[in-house]
């Protein structure tokens, strides 16, 4: 630390500098890809204030853990499908294990990239476990989110980003690019999907339709929330990949949307049930993230109020819907990610303007048509590609935990832990019993 | 007039209190308990730390009734409350020398007849 | 994302460079932005917790909803107000629904400016809440914040920070310019005053100084002063404008003044209960911010220590007066962020030093009198323009929730939830009947 | 704030630039630093949630008094003999008081290392208090912290970061450099160690080894991870002392190598137990953030990855261990921080690559021993340090609470508050008798 | 010796304790229940879900009397926790076949005659 | 049949039940509660806000028992849950009537003799 590295650092710096890295977009980078991380913790907050008390742990663990697995697929392979030269719909095994991903690159230093996708692709499968929150089994979503990070985000991260040789297969649809400033398709859409999907592969929750199901802790999902946006700053400010006015764009836009979703989905709730209600904030906070994720750096702030108040409308009302529908997707990670993503796609193709740049996209029916296209194409993928990988585990793990524990709450029975506790009753097991229960392998009662 | 204990499942409460009060038992006084009986222990474990958890989690509802509506009231619960695994909970019946109704000072009978007037 | 938006970004960048934009200025004005928008989430925290549990979600509320409006108001017109040209009193209409915030800009681009100054506006309506919780109907706040925004705070901050022409009224007071680093006079004498005033008009809760009304989670509170000071790094650091060694002094300066404010309350609590209290703590970290704020960047280190040292007495012996008073400013807004901030307002006018730059004003009688003189004007201001507001929303809406409302807690009541749930003894209203009650316009059961 | 500000910060950024700073550099150092402090808010949640409800704020009291506490000492002094001039064992008093500790400075303003310096004295504090709690005494711990944070945290920092003259001890030893890149060394083999004999001469809880002490709040602690995590990336990644590739790669070493200890930490659990804990899983991500702490900058990410592997061994079995024993450090600080941290040291002697810069060092045998060489002298340190301190702590005032206040739990007795409460049964004491009481000196009912 | 059970609004449990202190009422069980009775019910709604409260929180007290105290307590507490809204309580009277003080093994009377010297 | 009703400490909670269990009472249903007796009360302060809390933490036991196990059930509680300093508690014997246990519907003294084989 200090002046040693320092002088270390100055040297690398040299070396960078020569390369074309700049210390401003590396800083800003850096610290974006800190945000994305922490979104993580916002979701699992988020997610696990609405579940009841005895799912509390899962419900967050299905985040954390997303943080562990998805880590390791992405260094694995993960990057190198979606980043590493192929051809249009793949990419190659270039950056296997991490290999060629190092500290030079163009700009940044490609591991700094690499971070920062990772990030993206960590929060996209934890999204999907909101629609299947209190009831799947965790070995079964563990296994599910392995294989979905490598063969359905990393192909999609692909066609959208990538940019070598004539670019993903995104990049020219119908003779024009498909915008995605931040992941609208790849991040939201994609996540949305494969959460439908699945929820209709495991079924609903036994109570529901009969009890109400309330949200244990509302002020976590309140604090999820916030840390959601925090983080989203860098989600959609970072993907301008400088620390330019293209990044303050976005974050202002990235301020602006959710602020106007607030108020309509405010001033609706109002209208509706005479209140303006906490879960209803949070959640019109959520939609209006979304909803400018794609469009972030390529609309005026005023676009971006509009996109969210335009995207309040389905998002509210396809969630009230849901909740008297028989889909259980429990979260509404479709209500709120999938048309907040669809719609923030489609008027992306309508308010895009090319803030002077004559080789940017501007919106207009061409566009739109663009957006139409790829949305179809990423959510018909992320479809079948879920429903086939649901299905190959299923052979091997039932997906969904049996009714007792479902009833008896995932928490101890997945996690042998209980979210909120005062240890009263809970008798030690004493040494020499558990040491002897030890010896029998693979028991529960164990030391 | 009898005090009609009752511990139960905690899943089992929206049924029990739906079946009560087609019973017609509106006054019903609901704790959050937790109960030992012969139910098969959770273990947990945190750090290596093993842990038997004696307790369970359980609903009790106190209902105080006029004599002809215990026979009721107990029949409903008996037949709500279970799944037939062990753990089901148990009813017990206590006899109330006196009863008040804070409201208006009303006594016995008249005590825990509810108004339903604002139903 | 990657290379493209990146040589996108870059090319952005030449042109951003071109008219003196800076990117490491810009990366840490992106930061600070987000750093002091996290502040809004723990400030519902820390007054979250101070709540009864009844009252937990109407209180974070009062924060979260004004991250919409005035993220709207300010989009609107607040910021125009502020800092479009107009005269030394008032901004004009240029900058009107962001006409003419764009890209551009000297230093950093205008939109960017936009955001951080928003996020100072949304902090400083929010902080007004704590006075006035349990018991406030969240319509009318609602309303005031949404006029108030606009008509006292956007003024103030002309006064203060905008430099076009002659400068705001406090650049030149007496013969010299109000000394306000991040904000003490505007955010939180300003927010302070206007707490008191609608303490007063609201009236105290019908339990005060009856029953003992205790903080319902004070791991929250300690979250929320976590999190303040967390993003306070930002709020003063920010406010250097600049990736700078004067951004470090403000960083340094927000470190050192809090951690002598806390030493100092925790002795005075050890002496007069024996015990140092965290909710104590809290408060202390919040008084040291607050009172550093106005001169973060104007004093040495060693000053900000002495600054917290001295701010510390106020705040504590009026907070522990006003528990005992017929005053209740619920959560001490006055006593911490009105105290806090004229002592730091009037201190900054003597530790004031201009670090070798001639042209700076530096600490003495007359700073002093000038600092004197901006505190009287602000106070007045924001007093006489609280009550002239909060009267006009009183002819249309009562300011008050009643009795029983009050009792039963707001969080059912105004919002419809409970903050804390288990589900039980909660019946689902089946969807026939729930979509007939939908029919009566304006019911309260409805899907 | 604005444009005036600006200017003035463009004049000293002329300045800064001139004497060599960067102001890309200064942007990421500034966010480091907020980001280490924060960690401090993290461990604050992540230790009390462990802890039983009664004890829960007087955990986070722990870290965030030393955030006061420490934040003086290291301005008075701390600072100065860790990093003014002075011999190879110790600083100078070049930096007493603050003195000399400005904006000037190569690389960053010496103000900015000062802050980030401060940080890490703060948290490595903190972190000792794991071992102790539920029955320190408060008043002893923040004398404990007082004298520790300048006689032990001071001098070690100098040994291993100061780079005057011919650097600090830890510069030369055994004719090489005792590689530590953002503190394995200084801050966790340190604290834990402390931690370590401050257990054993406090001795066990009551009820240590004889009842369940279950964790109170689960999600506390998973949030206290995710923010210690967030946290690290500027402790790791503001270690390299600039914006560049080093930070980029100290950022994907600690993306990755906790990855991979939750991966592995999460197998082994589900092998002993059946089960994957939420405890567990945020304990793994600590150990393995520990584990590359000193590695971040030296290790390529694939060699993180390993690391993150290996260090879950000897904490997982010891931790496992741990609970079994007569020893009770109780939240594992020796296990998490010491056992990780010197696998980590040890494992930087072999992985350690130069990066192409020949001056650097490489890991190997020789590496290895200097390692091997380092943990020894810091943790002989370290422990007799500590048990100096505390045996002159405990002439002055007893260590411990006496029993009965550890059964009624430390929160109202040392703090005279709840973590959780509904203030049923609370009787507000009236103001006549209040006043009275006051007037009778140290009396505990007052106002 | 009578066992008085008294189930009453949260908001009134600061009052009722009062009053049965002034009344030498001072061995007191309290616990948070839930209630059932007349009272109207709460509507809360979350994303489209609407849902009917039918519980409402409530104190319920256990107070263990000699029988010649059974009347001051039952009064102090039906005076002091009525507001004349429905929903206020009632008061039950349980009759109590023996009691014990742990701390000495006092039985009946004397166990529960508290010690009041260390206020 | 009889009702025991114990209020202990909450620390001693852990004691009792390994002594009950011990005496082979295994049907237990526990709640946790606040009591008021004649234990010194603690002072809490926020914020210049000083409060005397006159309510402790309690653990409130109810075990029905048959009336042969009446003595032992009270005696083992009487023993374990002792400190000998104020607030240690009391305990209570109720008459029962009537007890049902719900999963078989057995009745009385059956009722409440607990199914051990799963342990
Ligand atoms: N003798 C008893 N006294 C009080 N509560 C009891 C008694 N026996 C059982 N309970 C309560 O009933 C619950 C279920 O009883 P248990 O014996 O496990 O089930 P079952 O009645 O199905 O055999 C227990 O958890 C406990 O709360
Ligand atoms: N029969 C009963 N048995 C037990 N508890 C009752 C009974 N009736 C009412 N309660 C309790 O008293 C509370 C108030 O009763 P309610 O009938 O609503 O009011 P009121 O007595 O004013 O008519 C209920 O919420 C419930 O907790
Ligand atoms: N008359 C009573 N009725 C109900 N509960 C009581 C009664 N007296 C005491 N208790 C309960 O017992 C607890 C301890 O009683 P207390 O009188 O303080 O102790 P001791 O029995 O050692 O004198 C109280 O906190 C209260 O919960």
């Amino acid at each position: 630390m200090n002046k040693y590295s320092l002088s270390l650092g100055l040297m690398l710096f040299g070396v960078a500098f020569a390369q074309g890295q700049d210390p401003a977009t590396i800083s800003w980078m850096l610290v974006s890809s800190a945000f994305v991380f922490f979104m993580v913790v916002g979701l699992a907050f988020f997610y696990g204030g609405l579940v009841r008390r005895k799912n509390a742990l899962n419900t967050m663990m299905m985040s954390f853990v997303s943080l562990g697995i998805v880590g390791i697929t992405w260094s694995v392979i993960g990057y190198s499908l979606a980043y590493a030269d192929g051809n249009r719909f793949l990419g190659g095994f270039g950056y296997f294990m991490l290999n060629n991903v190092g500290l030079e690159g163009e700009g940044i230093p490609t591991i700094l990239d690499f971070v920062f996708q990772g990030t993206f692709a960590i929060i996209t499968v934890a999204l999907i476990s909101g629609a299947v929150v209190e009831r799947m089994r965790f070995s079964a979503y563990m296994m599910f989110i392995t294989i979905w990070s490598v063969l359905i985000y990393a192909p999609m991260a692909h066609w959208v980003w990538y940019l070598g040789g004539d670019g993903g297969w995104f990049k020219n649809l119908l003779g024009g690019e498909a915008l995605d400033f931040a992941g609208g398709t790849v991040v939201h859409i994609n996540a949305a999907v494969a959460a439908l999907v699945l929820a209709f592969m495991i079924g609903k929750r036994q109570d529901f339709g009969k009890k109400a199901m309330l949200p244990h802790q509302v002020p976590f999902t309140l604090l999820g929330a916030g840390i959601l946006w925090f983080g989203w700053f860098g989600f959609n400010g970072g993907s301008a990949y400088a620390a330019d006015a293209k990044a303050a764009l976005a974050m202002a836009n990235s301020l602006l949307a959710p602020a106007a979703t607030i108020v309509v989905w405010a001033t609706l709730d109002y209208f509706r049930a005479g209140k303006v209600t906490a879960v209803g904030l949070a959640t019109a906070i959520v939609v209006g993230l979304v909803a400018i994720t794609p469009a972030a750096g390529f609309v005026t702030p005023m676009s971006a109020i509009i996109i969210g108040i335009i995207a309040t409308f389905p998002c509210y009302f396809f969630i009230n819907w849901r909740a008297h529908s028989s889909l259980d997707d429990s979260l509404d990670v479709f209500g709120a990610h999938g048309l907040g993503g669809i719609t923030g796609a489609l008027l992306t193709g309508i308010f895009a303007t090319n803030f002077g740049d004559p080789e940017a996209a501007t919106g207009g029916l061409n566009q739109f048509l663009i957006q139409f296209v790829a949305v179809v194409i990423a959510a018909a993928f992320s479809g079948v590609g879920t429903f086939l990988i649901a299905s190959l585990v299923k052979l091997v793990l039932p997906l969904r935990s049996d009714d007792k524990i479902e009833a008896q709450g995932l928490d101890v029975a997945m996690h042998g832990e209980e979210g909120y506790s005062d240890g009263e009753g809970a008798l030690l097991i004493p040494v020499s019993s558990s040491k002897k229960a030890a010896l029998v392998a693979g028991q529960v009662v164990s030391s | 007039m009898k005090l009609v204990v009752a511990v139960i499942r905690k899943e089992k409460l929206n049924d029990v209190l739906a079946s009560l009060f087609e019973n017609d038992i509106h006054g019903i006084t609901v704790s959050h308990v937790q109960g030992h009986g012969g139910e098969t222990e959770k273990v947990e474990t945190y750090r290596g730390l093993t842990v038997k958890m004696e307790l369970t989690e359980k609903i009790r509802l106190d209902i105080a009734v006029t004599d002809p509506f215990v026979e009721r009231t107990v029949k409903s619960i008996l037949k709500t409350a279970r799944t037939g695994e062990v753990g089901d909970g148990k009813v017990f019946v206590l006899p109330i020398e006196k009863a008040y109704r804070i409201r208006t000072g009303e006594e016995d009978a008249e005590a825990v007849t509810p108004v339903l007037s604002t139903l």
